[in-house]
């Protein structure tokens, strides 16, 4: 059988449809099901980059239709890149929780590995897909399984974060779902391509309307400021590996749905700006708020949202360069916060309270996660050995080859706070007072190779960077092409055999 | 004639169904303002020529939201502030 | 009937118009309102109800073409593709409210259990997060 | 003070709401002539669907073929409100040993539940008859689907005994979802697309006709039937409060 990018959304919905049966046949083997799907697309990445390197694009349509009447999935380097990202990181997520230990119940782990699973392919399918309105049921799976995994435990904060969660994320796919509307009324298409083919025959006006609408849209998955109330809650309520997830794969899908539609779909003066000053914005705020938390999960939700404006900040300075810094930081943030996020949620669980304070000295009982927790926190502060800094380096030369000084002031000044909170983490870590602990449960040896593997990729890449600033060049190139794209999809539709 | 008024009653008695849904304080009225919104919505798609839709809210929109939200009521409170319950409680 | 309505829509068209439009924005912000100002989470579950409702109402009315029947070949009607209205927004509508039906199911779940935790479905009274 | 200030947020969004639709004229015939060489989608999908597809019902075409991959996330969404509902409202083994579980029922004289076993096979048959129907008259899997539910529902809240047996609601959600997705790897194989039709099957208007769509729309009906019943089946167990 020949691979083909759809085979990422109908394996996963195999298994999912086929777990409560399997459930009733082998106790062992639905655990076991949504890891052989995730590494199955690690493999379907593996064979389409490989393609995608040689060919350019990877064009599959649906139901035999072409690209304008039907829906069709297409595959660029740009999109290549982020799903293989995300192929590996679902797979790493799911060795790191095989038999998590707070996970008992029997009906609630099917529940959960489905879910988890789904969410991926969810995220998946947000980046594959080229229709609009395609996007938005993708959306959708994320958000429904991003809101029953955050209210997953038991507990009361649970409940009350997913509420949150859902009511400001079906707000916003309403507000998709608006702009899709209006869209539909003047360009009386849903492809992706053919809208950004006609999209000049828009008048300014509702262009503007249409592209605040999608803003404020995706701007909540991709935790822009001020639309991220739900981000913090979600993070610190949700269960370890689905926090993981949260940070290294829903973000991501977001960030590419905003970008997607500001790069291909608009070109109107200014939205460029709006993205340099709303990710400032984002950046300032949620590092200066991640400074007071006590909550580690808390801590890392803020920074998350912090970078997530560094990666808006560097689109939106918009030379090819800068895209290859985003892109670069998108990569790195993926890793490296999973992995602060993997760590995190080991060392909390063994703290009495939950907060900063009661982890003092833990490193003497956990070396291993300590170390990795304090590999991720020099990593993403960005410094020398590891892959962070190119990143952050990536970025301040974009700034400077386009002279904007301040922007690079603020980018370093945030940088100093982040170095402060990580550290404060990191040294109380090693070098506090040891405080009594409760009874110290030892990483399984599965999330210990899954986090070694992250730690590991980070001090490669930090190394030899050049691994892969091929592929991300050849992304941003491609980002940036939208004439091809919209060539390649609707004139040159061949199938791919 | 009668019909333009027929249509105009209707968007009247829409707005006023929904508004009484959100300004009533007993829950099960402001679930059956809903289950009217539902009902009158579905009229509206059948005349703009798009039956499928209509035979779609009146199955979701009329009888299963409906019917969720009674069951959540009953679970929960049926007075919006809660004050016949908290009464209810002390005596 | 649906005929003679078409005619009617053909002769009053403003007040169609208004009538369409003026009704869905209407829902949405009366649903927006409900969300806004309401303390009751099954107040705002409603409103967030009819805030749908009024999209996929804007999602027919875009939709609906002067004089148009519906884009159903049914026998008498094989060669009447040139006055049909527009079917894309009414499969959108399909998908979008059956969507919305499970987003309601899930919050009204979640209402039930914060109901089960905190003894109220009050916003103010749940204060463990900040709103 | 509140209240104002949202009422005034509200006349601003309405503002900008009613100056982007006034530039949308109601009713415009949007879809241009169907004939032409290069349509816009809606055009194409009038003017081909009965040759191409030969489906009567163009909405169903649209749902099912054109646009089947949208649907197939639908049916996912839905999947997963039930498994999300399901976990979110969990008991564990125990605490459901100790609850007893009492459903919200009507207050049940013989003439409700004679009422109730008279309308069941009926409005079941009604379900089934929209779905079935779907690719020629309005309706199909989701309408029927939730007309089948309702009648679950009917005998769920009527009779205090009547219990939906859940191994068999597993293997029926199972088994339809499944056969949806193996529907449309059929087309992969002859088609080499993905849900792709093979038409060539009976004529318009006739039950017998749209090759593959009615198959999935009856998958659909099944699957759609069945989680809504779970839904209902779950929200309908919960213990009261006193």
């Amino acid at each position: 059988m020949v691979i083909t990018p759809i085979h990422y959304i109908i394996v996963p919905l195999i298994a999912a449809f086929a777990i409560p049966l399997i459930s009733k046949i082998h106790k062992e083997l639905y655990r076991i099901v949504p890891g052989i799907v995730m590494f199955y697309n690690i493999i379907i990445s593996f064979v389409l980059m490989k393609e995608v390197n040689e060919v350019g694009y990877i064009s599959e349509i649906i139901a035999g239709w072409e690209a304008p009447w039907g829906i069709n999935l297409i595959i660029t380097p740009f999109s290549g890149f982020l799903v293989s990202l995300i192929s590996v990181l679902g797979f790493l997520i799911w060795l790191y929780q095989y038999r998590f230990k707070k996970v008992i119940d029997v009906g609630e782990i099917k529940s959960y590995g489905i879910m988890q699973m789904l969410m991926i392919t969810g995220a998946i399918g947000i980046i594959i897909t080229g229709d609009i309105f395609n996007l938005f049921v993708f959306m959708e799976i994320v958000a429904i399984t991003a809101v029953s995994l955050t209210s997953f435990y038991r507990g009361r904060d649970g409940a009350e974060a997913g509420f949150k969660y859902l009511l400001i994320g079906s707000f916003a796919s309403a507000m998709v779902l608006l702009a899709i509307l209006i869209l539909y009324t003047q360009v009386g298409t849903l492809n992706m391509a053919e809208i950004s083919e006609r999209m000049h025959l828009v008048p300014q006006g509702i262009k503007a309307t249409i592209l605040i609408l999608f803003i404020v849209g995706f701007g909540i998955e991709a935790e822009l400021f001020p639309l991220n109330g739900w981000a913090p809650d979600a993070y610190s309520q949700a269960p370890g590996p689905t926090s993981a997830a949260f940070a290294g794969i829903v973000v991501k899908a977001g960030i590419y749905g905003l970008i997607r539609i500001i790069f291909t779909l608009f070109d109107i003066d200014g939205a460029f700006d709006f993205l340099i000053i709303a990710g400032l914005v984002t950046m300032i705020i949620a590092e200066f708020s991640a400074v007071k938390q006590t909550n580690l999960k808390r801590m890392l939700a803020y920074s998350s949202i912090g970078q997530m404006g560094l990666v808006l900040i560097a689109f939106g300075i918009g030379t090819k360069e800068a895209v290859f810094a985003a892109l670069f930081l998108m990569f790195n943030h993926a890793i490296i916060k999973s992995l602060l996020f993997m760590t995190g949620s080991i060392l909390m669980y063994n703290s009495k309270d939950k907060t900063i304070l009661s982890i003092h000295g833990i490193a003497k009982k956990l070396p291993y996660v300590s170390i990795l927790f304090a590999i991720g926190s020099f990593a993403i502060v960005g410094l020398p050995p590891f892959s962070g800094f190119w990143s952050k380096l990536y970025i301040l030369t974009a700034a400077a080859n386009k002279e904007m000084i301040l922007l690079i002031i603020a980018i370093l000044a945030v940088s100093i706070v982040e170095i402060v909170y990580y550290f404060r983490v990191v040294s109380k870590l090693y070098f506090a007072e040891d405080t009594e602990h409760i009874e110290i449960f030892k990483p399984s040896i599965n999330s210990l190779i899954a986090m070694g593997v992250l730690a590991i990729t980070i001090i490669v890449i930090g190394v030899y960077p050049d691994l892969i600033t091929g592929y991300l060049h050849n992304a941003a190139d491609m980002l940036l092409d939208k004439t091809s794209y919209i060539k390649f999809v609707l004139n040159n539709n061949v199938q791919i055999q | 004639m009668i019909a333009i008024i027929i249509i105009i009653i209707m968007a009247v008695l829409l707005l006023a169904a929904a508004i009484y849904s959100v300004l009533h304080r007993d829950l099960l009225f402001a679930v059956l303002g809903t289950g009217i919104v539902s009902v009158i919505l579905s009229l509206f798609f059948y005349l703009l020529q798009a039956p499928d839709v209509a035979l779609t809210e009146a199955a979701i929109g009329i009888a299963l939201t409906t019917i969720i939200f009674v069951i959540t009521i009953r679970n929960t409170s049926r007075d919006e502030d809660e004050i016949i319950d908290k009464e209810n409680e002390k005596l | 009937m649906q005929e003679e309505f078409n005619e009617i829509f053909l002769k009053y068209h403003e007040i169609i118009t208004l009538g369409v439009y003026g009704t869905a924005i209407g829902l949405m912000l009366i649903g927006l309102y409900a969300i806004l100002t309401k303390k009751n989470l099954v107040k705002i579950v409603i409103g967030l109800s009819i805030f749908d409702a009024g999209i996929h109402l804007l999602f027919v009315g875009i939709g609906y073409v002067k004089g148009g029947t519906a884009p159903i070949f049914s026998p008498g009607y094989e060669n009447a593709g040139n006055r049909m209205v527009d079917p894309v927004p009414q499969a959108l509508v399909l998908t979008a409210i059956v969507i919305g039906f499970a987003v309601t199911a899930v919050a009204l779940s979640l209402v039930i259990r914060l109901y089960k935790h905190h003894n109220t479905a009050k916003i103010d009274q749940i204060k463990s997060l900040k709103w | 003070m509140k209240k104002v200030l949202v009422i005034i947020l509200l006349v601003i969004i309405g503002y900008f709401l009613a100056e982007t639709f006034i530039n949308i004229p109601f009713g415009e015939n949007r879809i241009g002539d169907i004939n032409l060489e290069k349509p816009t989608a809606a055009g194409y999908y009038l003017s081909n669907t009965t040759e191409k597809s030969k489906v009567a019902n163009v909405i169903t075409a649209i749902v099912v073929n054109y646009r089947g991959l949208d649907t197939l996330g639908e049916v996912t969404v839905l999947f997963l409100a039930t498994t999300g509902i399901a976990s979110i409202l969990y008991r564990r083994k125990e605490e459901e040993e100790n609850a007893e579980t009492e459903r919200l029922s009507l207050p049940s004289s013989n003439i409700v539940r004679s009422g109730a076993r008279v309308l069941f096979p009926t409005i079941a048959l009604l379900g089934i008859y929209v779905f079935i129907h779907g690719h020629l008259t309005p309706g199909g899997g989701f309408q029927g689907g939730t007309i089948v539910a309702t009648g679950f529902l009917l005998m769920l809240i009527s009779y205090k005994g009547f219990n939906t047996n859940h191994n068999r609601m597993v293997w029926i959600e199972s088994l339809a979802g499944l056969s949806f997705i193996f529907l449309g790897i059929w087309g992969l194989i002859s088609d080499n697309t993905f849900l792709g039709n093979i038409p060539e099957v009976g004529k318009l208007n006739s039950l017998i006709s749209g090759g593959l769509i009615p198959l999935i729309y009856i998958a659909v009906g099944f699957k759609v039937a069945v989680e809504l019943t779970g839904i209902l089946d779950i929200l309908l167990k919960i213990k009261p409060k006193k």
